[in-house]
């Protein structure tokens, strides 16, 4: 058992942290969240300079070979400060597929490119009538002879940065009925390629997405991941890899914002006191610390188990942390609001917008009611 | 002892539903079950079809615009307006300036001010709040000096919601600066066309701009447009809490919301099977509608425990600290039903402006509201505060 | 709609209200509690005095003919004071079966005698397996034809107050399986008849209870209540009523826990100043005040929906009344003994006899989390 | 950072695994099991196994009978001394009194006391609180007078837990009345056969007679019995809280509760299905396991943040709070699942005095030990003490 960083996990922390603190403050975030493409593509940049975009490859992918741990700090860092950019797809859901199911064609052409912050991706899954159910896809590929190209056809939603992405990794059925745990597979597609249409939209947290619909979109048979009709397992561990930096995210979220409003209970006077002197709030404040220094304990764990080869044993501790850390986030965030009065329902006030992203993290790959029934379930 | 309507308050709310089912224009209706917010002119449209009927202020003294009815009717009808759903008639203008008029204006003022109070040509927004003065709003600071005939009034206010659409303001100044806080304010009805009245928009959590501050330099007020006497003001904005206490729970808006997401759920897919069957969402629903139904008998036995007229019953701090909590879990539920269909952001959806109707437009305000939603344990008295009232007043603590 | 008492019912709760204040406090409850037979004969005799035993009973059989509200008065005001008579057992439960299923003949009998306070009846229904199951009952009635005696045979737990019964009403199985909601009958059993055996244990809370065995009991057709088959009905309708009057005494048991502990926030100090001058504190006694309130407010609803022909619609309020009261009590129970410290977990402190018998209350009749899940099963 | 135990943890868990199913006798593992009390020979009979391993007192100075032991290693003893489930050793003797001596006594007191406080030869309770002194500790007020080569004390003790068992008592007395509260407080040991002590049971809400209230009329202690300097025994007092940051949380327990609960849900009916697959129960069952675990890996991160020795670390009060409540929480799962099998009260059986099991025997403990789980809020620094501890020490308010 061992709690300390490495000295590179410090690094890449300290160097990270010291770059959001400099040029990604309120003000700086606002200038992206409003401006095109709603996110810095210079911070893009930096990130790939640090290294960070890279992270999760294989070094002999021309990444940096890093695990879960790295990818922990990297999220909290990004919640802490809020940052907008494509790091969740085009790093950890498409990235992922990447890596765990990319040919080595792919991913000698794609990883360099990532890693160097030139490629978006995005991961085209979630369609509208699934909910948070992995296996319900009703997306077709389909080919009339084993070496003819792939014919694509069916409609994804709530892609995240899909308006920004150059590719997109799809999965479709190519065979089995609309729940079915076989008959997955993933595809690379262009994101301009014809038929691929995109309906792209700003997000409650001011993140980016489109709706993409494919219609008779044909992809030669290299652009297949893996093998095809095996995609699931694939998809939850690249899903469960990603609940775990989801869960790092909330707790940065969760720890700025709660560092934020212990503050304004120091300067906030009311009835000629700082209202931090009222002992409701005090206790307030300190039951929002309990519940952040759970929802750390629990993000940690995510990370251990995030690459845990036993799947229902990983989906069982992903599942109880992302249950746990998502009620744990709204509820951390609403009491910031309540402790900041009438300014904390304001957009100019930060509080507001940690709960907007944290509500959405609850929402995002399934949420806290969702991953609780999950828990029951399979529990012994 | 009976909980159940009598026959004759059951023919009211039949007439109740009754009037709400065709009175209400199908685009206003529409809005409203969107959780969509509503223009000015649509606003006034609404409150002048219930002003034609008569009930644009059943709560008012019939003689000036009131309906008599009991505080159960007076109970249903708000229930049944949010259950309709209908707009709520604007709570500055009904609820707020106009009682206060009638309490405490002079005869001239009321008939200068309420007909048009009631029938919306006036909107009244309200000026308390202040950068320095909020839960404790006894400490504000906007002066107001006595020049002549009229004050001049310089300060700046917090949260005056729907400025930007008022023609007036009601307001609290400091009159008196070595007077104690609560001593030393005065109450004043300032017409918004007044030079020196700068409005600033906020916009707030949902994206959306409904409240704004205010900044007054040198604004004339004449003295005939002072509520009651100089120094008085703190007791006539006080006479409004915990006087108000039939629909402070909103009980019927919490009620709309949890059928809304019942309905939803219907229709939701959840692992092959619909939402609404899930045992986990059925017993969540099952807690709110408890608490609810709970929370609707409490504001009954509380309606009609009677209490002297103007004097603020102090459990009605329960109804509405219960309230914005369900308020709050009811628009968590249905975020909760929606799920990823919540994630888009549309600021001109919520405003009303699309007109093509989507299959999904009806997730689109589900999240804005439901961050809205946090004002209401914050506004008129945060629930902390409603907290120390109770502890003091009831618990004599 | 009206909230007001009749001036009868303004009479019943003065009077009795009087009477516990002066005979029932903390000190004379424990003389009761500690003797035997853990009860007070004498309180009995001046409650029927008051008519209240005789409450809910038709006027002509020799009750009063009351209904929910009046039992609703006497259960708050006996949840106050924490009685330990066995009201419940002899009015609302086994009195109950007799009122709705007793022939005239069996009426005209036991009723005076339960009014005036010279008969103790017990309701001995449920089984060790059945938990909150009212369907579930394996004991047998046979008999060999149907003019000959019913031969009663099987095993009954947790009855309340059966160690001083005169009479046990008995539910049996005459047809059916093990969870049949058919076939169930109700008898008029003589405690001591031969074949009845009774195990006598005290309660968490005080009361008292046994375990009844029969075996072989023989009992003649008169003893059967209503028609042979068909008592689930019956058997519902009665612990509806005896839960409305549950929930009510949880609601005098909570009011008196929360005055008890209001009044000691204001004389206990500790760091100079009573503690009750401390906000968090204050905070906690006015959210249970509120809880306290919507108890009421439930346990209103439940009196009222006590007697509702419609066995669905009453069940449902009934179980949303008793989840919420449940709970309630519990919650504000413990908190009573939090905020006295160390003092409240005594024996000697009254709070811990207000948590011990709301802990019970909640268990009686199906606890929280079980009514809970009725209301979601049943719900539109 | 890795969370796992590393293969040395894992085989000294082992270890002592092997060792709790080999050396805990089969009447106290039962008794520890059905949630009965102890007896102080079964508690003294267990200790001295302990003992005999070297394994009694595991966090003290080497020197003086510790096991030299990581924070790592003693956790993992005391979770699966939990678990086993093992008695636990006896509080005041281990984590109290036997610290503090190590720490402050002179070495003719550690060389007098320590072994028998390991083996139990001297039971020790502790003298703290009284009737006015509970959350405000420092305002104790049974005075101590130096007379010649002895203290001569007065005054009342309250919730003097196991006084009636105990040999000796480490008491904490006003040697200056004139100085500020923390000041002027002796820290003393008593022998309990000293003239003028009386001990009055006090019985607690499980029906049990573990705590006392404890009368002091000129009872003499000698100086030699002092612990370190007059008046500034608050200093020695405090030295223990914060510091036992290993087990405080008490975690195995809880998770010993929860998994006798689900034990128990296999075999119990609930409605047709064993309780165990009923989904509401499950849930219930899965928030419970989920915050353990937090909590577990929690406690592990303050163990594991090296503190200086004998520097409290205020964080631990999180693991003091959220631990009684789980602790509760827990116990109130085991009340869930037996129902109505909880209902019967038998204080014999609490006390382990049946001797022919009864197929029911295992409810009989279940709702006294729930009842009794309200004290663990409360005792060591209430848990409204510890958010005044973390609001001040960790944010700063």
């Amino acid at each position: 058992m061992d709690f300390e960083l490495t000295p590179d996990q410090q690094m890449i922390t300290d160097g990270l942290q010291r770059l959001l603190a400099e040029r990604y403050d309120f003000e700086h975030r606002k200038v992206h969240l409003f401006g095109a493409p709603g996110w810095s593509r210079d911070m893009w940049s930096r990130y790939a300079e640090m290294g960070l975009l890279g992270l999760p490859f294989a070094q002999s992918d021309g990444g940096l070979g890093c695990g879960p741990v790295e990818t922990m700090i990297v999220s909290e860092a990004f919640g802490r400060a809020l940052a907008l950019e494509p790091y969740i797809p085009t790093v950890l859901l498409a990235g992922g597929c990447l890596r765990l199911a990319g040919t080595p064609a792919q991913r000698s052409d794609l990883v360099p490119r990532i890693a160097e912050g030139s490629e978006l991706l995005a991961f085209a899954h979630v369609e509208r009538q699934a909910r948070y159910d992995l296996a319900d896809v009703t997306t077709t590929a389909q080919r009339p002879t084993a070496s003819a190209d792939w014919t694509l056809n069916g409609a994804k939603s709530f892609v995240l940065h899909a308006d920004t992405a150059d590719k997109l990794i799809v999965s479709a059925r190519v065979s089995g009925r609309q729940r079915d745990r076989s008959g997955l597979a993933l595809f690379l597609v262009d994101s301009n390629a014809p038929g691929v249409a995109r309906r792209a939209y700003v997000m409650q947290d001011g993140m980016r997405a489109a709706d993409v619909t494919l219609s008779n979109v044909r992809v030669s048979s290299d652009a297949l991941l893996g093998t095809a009709g095996n995609a699931l397992p694939i998809i939850e561990r690249v899903v469960d890899c990603t609940i775990a930096a989801l869960c790092a995210e909330a707790v940065g979220a969760m720890t700025r914002a709660h560092e934020l409003t212990v503050e304004y209970l120091k300067v906030r006077k009311q009835f000629g006191a700082p209202i931090g002197s009222f002992q409701a709030l005090q206790h307030r404040a300190v039951d929002m610390l309990v519940m952040i220094e759970q929802a750390r304990s629990l993000s940690m764990y995510a990370t251990m188990m995030a690459e845990e080869a036993d799947a229902k044993t990983r989906a069982q501790a992903i599942s109880a942390a992302k249950s746990y850390v998502g009620r744990a986030g709204k509820l951390v965030g609403e009491q910031a609001i309540q402790l900041h009065g009438g300014i904390g329902v304001t957009e100019e006030c930060a509080v507001g917008h940690y709960y907007r992203r944290l509500t959405m993290i609850d929402i995002l790959l399934g949420d806290s009611a969702h991953h609780l029934a999950v828990v029951a379930a399979s529990a012994d | 002892m009976d909980l159940r309507f009598t026959a004759d308050e059951l023919a009211f709310r039949d007439e109740v539903q009754q009037f709400f089912r065709i009175a209400v224009p199908a685009d206003i209706r529409r809005k409203c079950v969107l959780g969509q917010r509503l223009s000015k002119p649509e606003l006034q449209r609404w409150t002048r079809i219930l002003f034609e009927k008569g009930w644009a202020t059943p709560a008012w003294d019939p003689e000036w615009g009131g309906t008599g009815w009991s505080p159960v009717q007076q109970y249903i009808f708000k229930e049944e307006l949010h259950m309709a759903p209908a707009p709520e008639p604007l709570s500055f203008n009904v609820n707020m300036i106009g009682p206060v008029l009638i309490a405490f204006g002079t005869d001239e003022q009321k008939r200068r001010f309420l007909p048009s109070i009631a029938r919306l040509d006036y909107w009244f927004c309200q000026g308390f709040s202040e950068p320095g003065a909020g839960s404790d709003l006894a400490s504000l600071r906007t002066s107001a000096r006595l020049e002549g005939d009229h004050y001049m009034v310089n300060g700046q206010k917090l949260w005056t919601s729907t400025a930007h659409h008022a023609e007036w303001c009601f307001l609290l100044v400091r009159t008196d600066p070595n007077a104690k806080k609560q001593q030393g304010i005065t109450y004043l009805l300032m017409d918004m066309r007044s030079p020196g009245i700068t409005v600033r928009p906020i916009v707030t959590i949902d994206g959306h701009h409904e409240t704004n501050e205010m900044f007054l330099e040198n604004v004339r007020i004449p003295v005939g447009n002072r509520i009651g006497e100089e120094n008085k003001g703190w007791d006539y904005a006080k006479y409004l809490l915990g006087n108000e206490r039939s629909g402070i729970a909103r009980v019927g808006i919490s009620k709309m919301r949890v059928r809304r997401a019942k309905e939803l759920a219907r229709n939701i897919d959840a692992g092959g099977r619909p939402l609404s069957e899930d045992r986990g969402f059925r017993e969540r629903v099952a807690l709110l509608e408890i608490e609810l139904k709970a929370l609707e008998i409490t504001q009954m036995r509380l309606i009609s425990a009677a209490a002297p007229a103007g004097k603020p019953d102090p459990k009605s701090s329960i109804l509405k600290m219960k309230g914005s909590e369900l308020q709050q879990a009811a628009a968590q539920l249905l975020l909760e039903t929606a799920g990823y269909e919540a994630m888009e952001f549309d600021r001109d959806f919520l405003r009303g402006a699309h007109s093509t109707p989507s299959p999904h437009d009806w997730a689109l305000t589900i999240a804005p509201n439901h961050y809205f939603a946090r004002h209401v344990s914050i506004v008129g008295g945060s629930n902390e505060i409603q907290r120390n009232i109770l502890a003091k007043t009831v618990l004599g603590l």
